[in-house]
Order: C-alpha cells, then structure tokens, then sequence
C-alpha cells in the first residue's frame, strides 16, 4: 500500500490506525488516535456492534461472531480488515492478540505497523523460562532457585540449604499449585519432595521438581517502561499488591513501601532488561518485592500496554498510549529521564461486572442507568453507557476509576468520594468492595500483600 | 441480581420463536429489569449511546452497511433496515474480506439481478489474505439484489446478494 | 452554639458545612467536604428539589420557592437553616450572596464561618472606585484616566493630551455604552465631549464625564490568589480573554501570550493587593493586558471562587475549595510559593443550555440522556444527570469540560476530542460553539483579544 | 428544540387543573420529547438520578421529610407519600425555620388533634432568626394531624397540621 499521497502527521507516518481490540482499551486507543488526528477502523465481533468503540470510531468492521477465536482472535481477519481498510498501523490493546508474536510477524510481514515491540522480542519475553535467562543476563534478579528441574531429593537439599529456607516445591510441568509445597526446615525436605512428585506425577504425568525461595508477604511491584529503540525511559512503579487470585483490583503508584533506593535499583533493571533485549513502545517489567527485605526479582515482561497504565499517566502527565503511537510511527521519543517528573498519588480501582458477595461472579446484563463520577482528581475510563448490554463472552471490566492526589491520602479520599457519587444501575459491580477496600485499616497503612484480600479481606469465604 | 432468571439463549429462543412464526408482529416482554421488544417490517434502531461527534458517526464512504431484512431482527451491524419481499434469501459473506462478483478481473459476473441459480451456484468471492473463498447461493431462486460492488470490503455477516426462494 | 462535643478534623474548627448555592458549584463543594470528611446541609429552592447536589448532600433544606430573592438570595433563611442544623461555615459558591459584605456580616454576627474574606474586604472590594484606590495604594497599575468626573472639554482634553490619544469619554452615573465615546485625536474631543454629556443627561439625567485610556486588542487576565491572612500565594494566571458581552466563554492557563517577566510583575501585583488589604479565602484579581505593550491594569477582584477556578487545580494540583474551607477551619496554609509548580497547560470550556446559532437565546428543557466524556487529562464538573429538567429560573451553565495537556496544543486536542464524544440529548447546548472556536487559526495562533468572539467568530451577526 | 410547544408554565398549568378536579386518576401526556405522566393516590418517585452513596441517600434523622398528600403532585421534595381524606386542608411551612407547637416554652399547645379551629386560629409558630411567625389555620374544621414535633426543623413548603375542612 502507498503512503506516498498521504500527508506526514506528527506521528510520523502513521495516517489509518485499526484497532483489534474492544472494551474500555480500545476506547482508549481511539482518544489517543482522536487526539494525534489519526483516522481510527475497529475491527469487532457481532456481539459488540451496538458498543462505544464501534461508534465512536471512523469506521468499524464485524469480523465475526461473538467467540473471540473467530473474531478478536482471528489474526488473519484483522490483518484482512487492515489491508481492506488501508490501515497503516493496528494497535492490538491488551489482552487477545496483543502478546501473540505470530501476529505481530504477520503485521510485519503484510507491511503493517503492529503497535508494539518486534515479534521477536515478544517471542522471547513470552517464554517464561528464556526471559528469566535474559534478566539473569542483564544482570537483573530473578528468584534464587534451580535453573531447571532436580535429580532427586538430595540436590533439592543442597540447593535449599545454599538459597536458604523456606523453600517452594514446584512441580516443573505443571501450574495452578498441583504438586507445589512449602518446605519450612531442612528436615521436612525428603518427605515433602516425595509428596510433590508424586503429585505431580498423578496431575501431569511428570514427576518433575524444581525447588524456589519461598517468599511471603511480598508485594507485586512492576515498572513502566517506554523505548524508542534508541532512549529507553522509565516512569516509575505501580504497585498491584491488591490481588485475587492472581487478578489485580487495584493498583497505585507510588508504592506506598518502596524506598528511592529500591526504587532506583529496580528502575534501573527494569531499563537494562529493555536495552539487553532490544525493546521499542511500551513495557511493563513485574516484580517481586519482598518488603521486609528490601529485595525485589523478575517475574515476567507484559510486552504491551497495561490495564493499570492510567496511574503512570497521571503522575507523570505523560499519554503511554499516544506514546506508543507515535514511537510506531517511526517518531523519536521527544523527552529524556530528567524531563520526568513525578507528581502526588494516583490509583486505579477496577469496576467489574461481578458480585464480591457471591465469590466475583460475574454479572453480565444491561446497564440500565450510568452515570459517570466526575470533579476534581478523577478520571474515568469505561465503554459504558446508559442502555448498554454487557455481552457474557468478554472479560467484566466495566471501567477504570482513576483519582490523584497530592498525596495518598488525597487520592484514597478522592476516591472514595468518586465512587460514593459513581451509579451503575441494571447489574451488579464491585464498586461495594472497592469501598470496603479502601477503608480497611491494613490498605490505609499500605500493609499489605498480594494475598491480603483473600486472607484478611474477605476472610475465609474467598 | 436482576437477571439470572433470564439469559442470553432465552433470548435466542425466544427471537428464533419469532422468527419461525408469522402471528405475532409486535412483541413486548418484560422480565425484571429486562425489556424485549420485537417488531415485524421496521426493525427499531438501538437507542444510540453517545456520539455527538458528527465526524463519527457519519457513514464513511468505504465503510460497508449491512441490510437488516424483517427476517434478520437480532442483526447487530449499523442498521440502514431494508425491507425485502416474503420468501427472501439472504446470501451473507461468512467473513470479513474483499467481495469479487467475477472469477477474475476482466471476466463475466457470476450472476447478474434476474439470474436464475441453484443452491451450489457460485454467487462470488470474498478474498482473505489472498485465500479466495467461494459463496454459494444456498438456496435455489431468482437474484433480485446485488448489494455489494465489485472489490468493495465486506464484514461478516454484511448481506451480498438477494435470492427470491423458489416454491417461498 | 457549642462545638465542645465535636471531634476536630483536619480543618480545624469545621465539622459540618452548609452549602448556599445551587448547581455545578454546589456540586463542586459538596465534593470538596466530601474529601475533607466534613457533613454537608444544602439549602434549595423548590425548583432545584430534585438536583443532583440536593441528592448527594447528608441534609437538604428547601428554604423558599424558585424565584432566587426568596431562595438563594435570602440570607436570613440561610443563617436560619445553618443555625437549625447546626452547620458551623456556610460555603456561598459564586454569584448569589457570595459577594454580598451584609451576609457575610451576618454570619460573623451569628457566629457562623463564612467561607470567604472578611466582610470589610468584601465591602471594600466590591466599591469599583474604593477598589481602584486601594488597587492604586498598593502599587497596582490603574487605567490612566480622571479620578472622577470633569468640569468640562478642556479638562478632559488636558487629561487626554497626558494619558495619550485614543481615549474613552464615559459617563459616570451610567453604564452599558451609553454615552460612551472613544476619541481618536484631539481635534475631535470637544465635539465628541458634547455628544457624550448629552446623551448622559438622556440617558442617565446627569450629564458628568469621565475619561479613560482606551485600550483596544486587550486581553483579559486574572490572577488566582490564596490567602490564610498570613501567608499570601499566587497560583498563576487565567487567561479569560474568550468572551461574549462580557460573559465568559473559554478561560486557559498558561496565557498564550504572557511573557515570564509581565506574569511576574502581575502575580506581584495581585499578591502585594491581597496584603494591603488584608484579603484570607481565595480570590481573583482581574486585570487587563495590552499585549501589544505589555502592560495591564486592576479591572476589580472578585472575592469567591471563581467559575473557571478547575484550570488553575489542573496545572498546580491544588484544590482550590479545599484550600478555602482549610483557611475557614482556622488551619494555616501547609505550602510556601516555592512549593507551587505549574505543569502543563489547561482549559475550560463552558458548556450552557444555549443555541449559539440563535445569539445565546437559554434553551431550558429537560435532559432525556447525558453522557460525560472521559479518558486522559479530562475533567468535568457537572450536576446534569439523564432525566434532569433544568429549571428556567437560574443560569444556564450545565457543564465545565477540563482538558489538561503537557503544552496548549495538547490540551486544544484533548478538549476537541472530549466535546467530540459528550452527549447531552433534548436541549442545545454550546458544544458546537466551541467545537468551531477549537478549531479557529486565531485561538489556536493564541491571537484573541476580549472582543474576539463577537468580531471574527460570530462576525456581524453577533 | 423539542420542547418549544410545550413550557413549564405549561405544566403548572396542567398540574393545577387536576389538582382542583375529582374526576381524574391518571393522566399521561405526550407531547414531542416530553412526557408528563401524573397518578393520583401514589406519586410516582422521580427516577433518582445518580447516588450510589447509601448514606447520602438514606434520610438523616434531623431532615424533614415533607409529606406529599395526593392533592399535591407537584410537590417538589423528597417524599414519602401519604394520602390524607378528601377534603383535608394541608397548612403549610411558608419558610424555613424551627416550629413550636406552644406560644412559649411550657405552656399549652396552640391545638391538638380533634381540635376545632377557624380560619384565623394559630396552629404554630415558625422561628427565623428569632423572629416569631404566627401560622394561622386558614380554614376552618378539625385538626387531623399534627406532624412536626415541637422543637423541630422544618423547611419551606414543609406541611404542618391537616385539618378536616368543614362542609367540605
């Protein structure tokens, strides 16, 4: 496709960009088009025909029924919709195909500007176990453990004594805590790798182990990048402690536990795991914190943009999404790290469709009133609106709640405040436990830990 | 809360029960928070959400509108409803893609408005990714529309021809 | 009445506030008590019983029927309602009795905070010719022109050959153009002096004159201050220079045109006003610039908060009615000037139920569906809501849309794209008026003066 | 726009004739994008609009709550509607203010219920400001019900005492 009759914009150049995604990030997606004047086609499935995104963007294209893998998931489809449409670039949100590297080579391939880092370094990045080589690389700590899995019961032991314990049993196959164990003292080891192994080999035919340090009350912790290929930035932490079963609900950014100095240092690795792998556009590396130590290890790179991303644009002022256009678009990043400047408090609750009462079951229906808090501090992202019908195939987020502060206390009190006023009428949200949350003693102190929801929130029923 | 009595396959059922009748033309169901209305001949338009940019929501030229025949109520595309005669078949495009009404560029229409075809007749191409993707007719009858042009994109589900059933 | 029982809160003294005003100000205080902790009592006309301000405050009172003079306009009825529910501070908004010396003298007497300045200051603020003296006695630029009315011509020509040509002939006892003449030369001046003292006598049955430096292409600017009565800040500069009959429509900080050095002389200026007269609250002094020459002059202060106060939080991060209701509690100022930094650029547009096609003419009716815009860098303050009947007894502002960017343009992108997706059904509004003037070479060159609006926009239909 | 034909003078018209007529029950009037839908006996709550805020919402002890008798649609507070006799006279708060059932603290109460008052008898006595209003009957008949408490708030429009009007 010809670019050549097209103007240059300050997004280089970039005119048409296609958006593969839906919900509140592929409304987000189209204000950062809106407001660069890119012209915007979304792709979407039959069920969201009636949704926000579909019509407020330029053009829209049903690409298939509602199941995602015929529609959202389609990578040729969207690729198809994008040639058709004459679009230049797709922006694929989070989530569906956005960490798929074979799309991005298709993109790449087709000539396409897949808004995101190379598919090679999503490749990468994707494989748990090579990414945790490449931060050993770059000299970032990941957690003391077995590089790969054990003989036998005696190299668990030796390895245990060196990291020290208490250590985790993991079954190397497997996942979802199938053949996981605690083993709090040397003496417990043997019998308990036993048991591990022979778990591991009932659930997934492999009796497999390899051992970790086991660390409690930890904190997750990940930082913001953002690379041009050239100038690698990074815009601070988030810290997603607020947690159910492994599901962020809330996230804020300054962690409220992070001293400069660790936060310099995991900053610091977070900007050389980028610059060791190559990455361009926006990045989220997470870790582990363990407060108590002061030590942080890599988990893993989301290699897009995240849903939480709102708290880093609203300390630091800077559009991670226009961002990430405009480095697609061939455009230099314009500002370095000392142009940074951080700026109070800000935190996201995530509204859902779901019933904290009844285990988050999620509730899909119509919307049948919505009415949006507004006021000083806040900002809203949602694809809501008053008659909207929240089809049951999707994920339950209904909009992203975001309040700044000068300081904590500001934003926690902003955001109480915004949802006291927030009204969605027709289904059940999670707005209650947003408001229990944060007027928990443990969350206005910021002692928390990925497990306190399930543990002291929501007590034993969780 | 409001709707666990009522779901999304009682929906189906319920607009496929239209669908298959010929009583009913108006139809008002209340259950709960949930409201249902179906009418026969105009399908009303979704109350739109919120759009006030004139720019957005103005039908851009390349971009396809699909027909919403009585038949076809729960079409979820922006709808300019057409009304076709009883015993219409709609011939829909199974994907998104661009739509070729001749085997190849320069060559002869597969079918023309007054065609007569079977149900394996080849009606024409939607192209995905260079894989070319054959329609049928699906039905046997007369064409009475052509609705999309030659090359022109399509998106699933988006009406492509318009067959008169024989013996409808 | 006694507070002994009360706990005291982070402002000091206040425990419970009542709200005398109406509307998205109304709104806007509610949601700084709310912050603060602080109970809420909102009195109301019969006509507003059913606005989102009365739903949302702990306590409502209806104190009369719509007309304003028996509402909101009548202070005994809102001393009484403050004393009968034991409200400690009556916030006044703006407009109503927010500049009325004799309600704040009330509350003093009935030992009722008034959240605002002393009702002396206010009094002397509000006397146009005491204001201008005091304005004078601090070292504030004043309009050259006469001190008060002329004998005749040649006085007038002298004091126009001093100040210098054009200048503007007005009649003192009038106001609204009548027997106003701008003089270009001085061969025309005792021509024009006749005419003037004529249609004065007409108009006004007194023929006294007074003359003025005329000042054409001038902008508006003001200055937003803040005071505990100790310690006096600035927080920078508004630019209200979008104006239709005086009314404005559009107001930005920074200006487009103020030069570091000019914002300096002005912030001084307003901050050495506020001490000469020993101003506390927060408050505005308005000025107007010559760019052309770089020069301004005291216009009046306005001593409440002001409609367009959202842009000056936006760039500073401090929330000016907090910050008021702090001082009324008796907490001094917890910031220094040093410590105010001003990011970025911000706007506010005015949204009114008015048909700018047909000159402004309110367009009362009731809202059958409303939608607020959202996203990044956006910020509304609205008290509509789906279903809400504005009452055609008050004003017509509905809402104020926010939009903050990193630099003006920015900002100018954010606001196009936010109007782009509001949507307020059943009454017109101003929306489209500002969606032309976001795209006008002038306003985006920065080029406006105050009669901009009605000479280029509306041309000569206005 | 929509609403051109139709002001909310208009309305208080409308809202006044069926106020002073015993014929109708309902009334519902649609004119463009107005609807007006008016039901005697059980005021209709306004669709609340926007509070999720369940202490917002809830009444405090100390508001008032006004009554709204089925002779006062438009009764503009948040209500809880009771209905009264036909031929109840509701009297009326004329201002905001504390009411005293007695002329002075001890003494008798102006009336109570079963009491029989003329036009100008005093029922209460509405505080401002230390200023002492005087609320006369205006009709004559029996006091039916005494509904603020001496001491307490009440607000503009608030009702007072219902009497049963004679000949009524």
């Amino acid at each position: 496709m010809s670019l050549a009759a097209h103007p240059v914009t300050g997004t280089g150049r970039l005119r048409r960009v296609l958006v593969a995604n839906r919900g509140e990030i592929a409304l987000r997606v189209l204000r950062a088009c809106r407001e660069l004047d890119l012209e915007t086609v979304i792709v979407h499935s039959e069920a969201d025909a009636d949704s926000l995104p579909v019509r407020l963007a330029d053009r829209a294209v049903c690409i298939g029924p509602a199941r995602s893998n015929q529609s959202y998931l389609n990578a040729e489809f969207i690729v198809s919709a994008a040639q058709i449409h004459h679009a230049d670039a797709i922006h694929p949100g989070y989530g569906f195909l956005s960490e798929n590297a074979d799309f991005a080579r298709l993109c790449e391939m087709e000539k396409i500007v897949f808004v995101g880092p190379r598919a090679d370094v999503i490749s990468q990045m994707g494989d748990k176990v090579r990414a945790r080589q490449l931060a050993a690389e770059a000299g970032v700590p990941t957690t003391p453990g077995s590089d790969g899995k054990l003989r036998d019961a005696a190299e668990a032991a030796q390895l245990a004594a060196k990291i020290g314990y208490p250590v985790l049993l993991k079954a190397a196959a497997g996942g979802g805590g199938r053949g996981m164990r605690v083993v709090r003292e040397a003496g417990e080891l043997a019998c308990q790798f036993a048991d591990a192994a022979r778990e591991a080999k009932a659930a997934f035919g492999d009796d497999a182990i390899y051992v970790e340090k086991f660390l409690s009350n930890i904190r997750h912790i990940e930082i913001q990048v953002l690379s041009d290929g050239a100038t690698v930035l990074h815009l601070g932490e988030r810290d997603c402690s607020i947690q159910r079963r492994n599901q962020k609900l809330l996230e804020e950014t300054p962690s409220p536990v992070l001293d400069a100095a660790v936060r310099a240092r995991m900053c610091d690795a977070a900007v050389k795991l980028c610059r060791h792998v190559g990455y361009t556009s926006a990045g989220t590396i997470e870790f582990i914190l363990d407060p108590a130590r002061g030590e942080f290890y890599f988990m893993e790179m989301n290699t897009r943009i995240q849903v939480e991303h709102p708290v880093t644009e609203m300390v630091s002022g800077i559009d991670l999404v226009k961002a990430q256009l405009e480095i697609a678009g061939g455009k230099p990043l314009a500002i370095a790290q000392d142009d940074i400047r951080f700026d109070g408090h800000a935190i996201e609750c995530r509204i859902n469709a779901e019933d904290s009462a009844r285990g988050f079951a999620p509730c899909p229906g119509e919307i049948s009133h919505y009415h949006a808090p507004g006021g000083p501090g806040i900002r809203v992202d949602s694809h809501m609106f008053s008659g909207y019908r929240i089809p049951p195939y999707y994920d339950s987020l209904l909009a992203k709640v975001v309040a700044w502060g000068r300081d904590r206390g500001e934003a926690i009190a902003r955001m109480h405040r915004a949802l006291n006023e927030m009204e969605i009428r027709g289904v059940t949200t999670t707005i209650p436990f947003h408001l229990d949350l944060l007027r928990h003693e443990a969350f206005l102190a910021g002692e928390v830990h990925t497990r306190f929801v399930e543990e002291q929130l929501l007590g034993a029923t969780a | 809360m409001s709707n666990t009595a009522f779901s999304y396959q009682d929906l189906l059922q319920i607009v496929d029960l239209i669908k298959t009748s010929t009583q009913f033309n108006e139809f008002h169901l209340k259950v709960g928070d949930i409201e249902l209305d179906i009418r026969r001949g105009e399908p009303a338009a979704r109350p739109a959400p919120a759009v006030a940019a004139p720019d957005a929501t103005a039908p851009t030229p390349a971009t396809p509108v699909a027909v919403s025949p009585p038949a076809a109520i729960a079409e979820p595309h922006r709808s300019v409803p057409l009304a076709y005669p009883a015993g219409s078949v709609l011939v829909k495009s199974p994907m998104v893609g661009s739509f070729y009404r001749a085997p190849e560029p320069g060559a002869h229409p597969f079918v023309e408005v007054g065609a007569r075809v079977t149900a394996q007749s080849i009606v024409g191409i939607v192209e995905v990714m260079k894989l070319m993707n054959s329609i049928p007719a699906g039905q046997a009858g007369v064409v009475t529309h052509l609705l999309v042009e030659d090359g022109e994109p399509v998106q699933y589900g988006q009406v492509l021809v318009v067959i008169e059933a024989e013996n409808a």
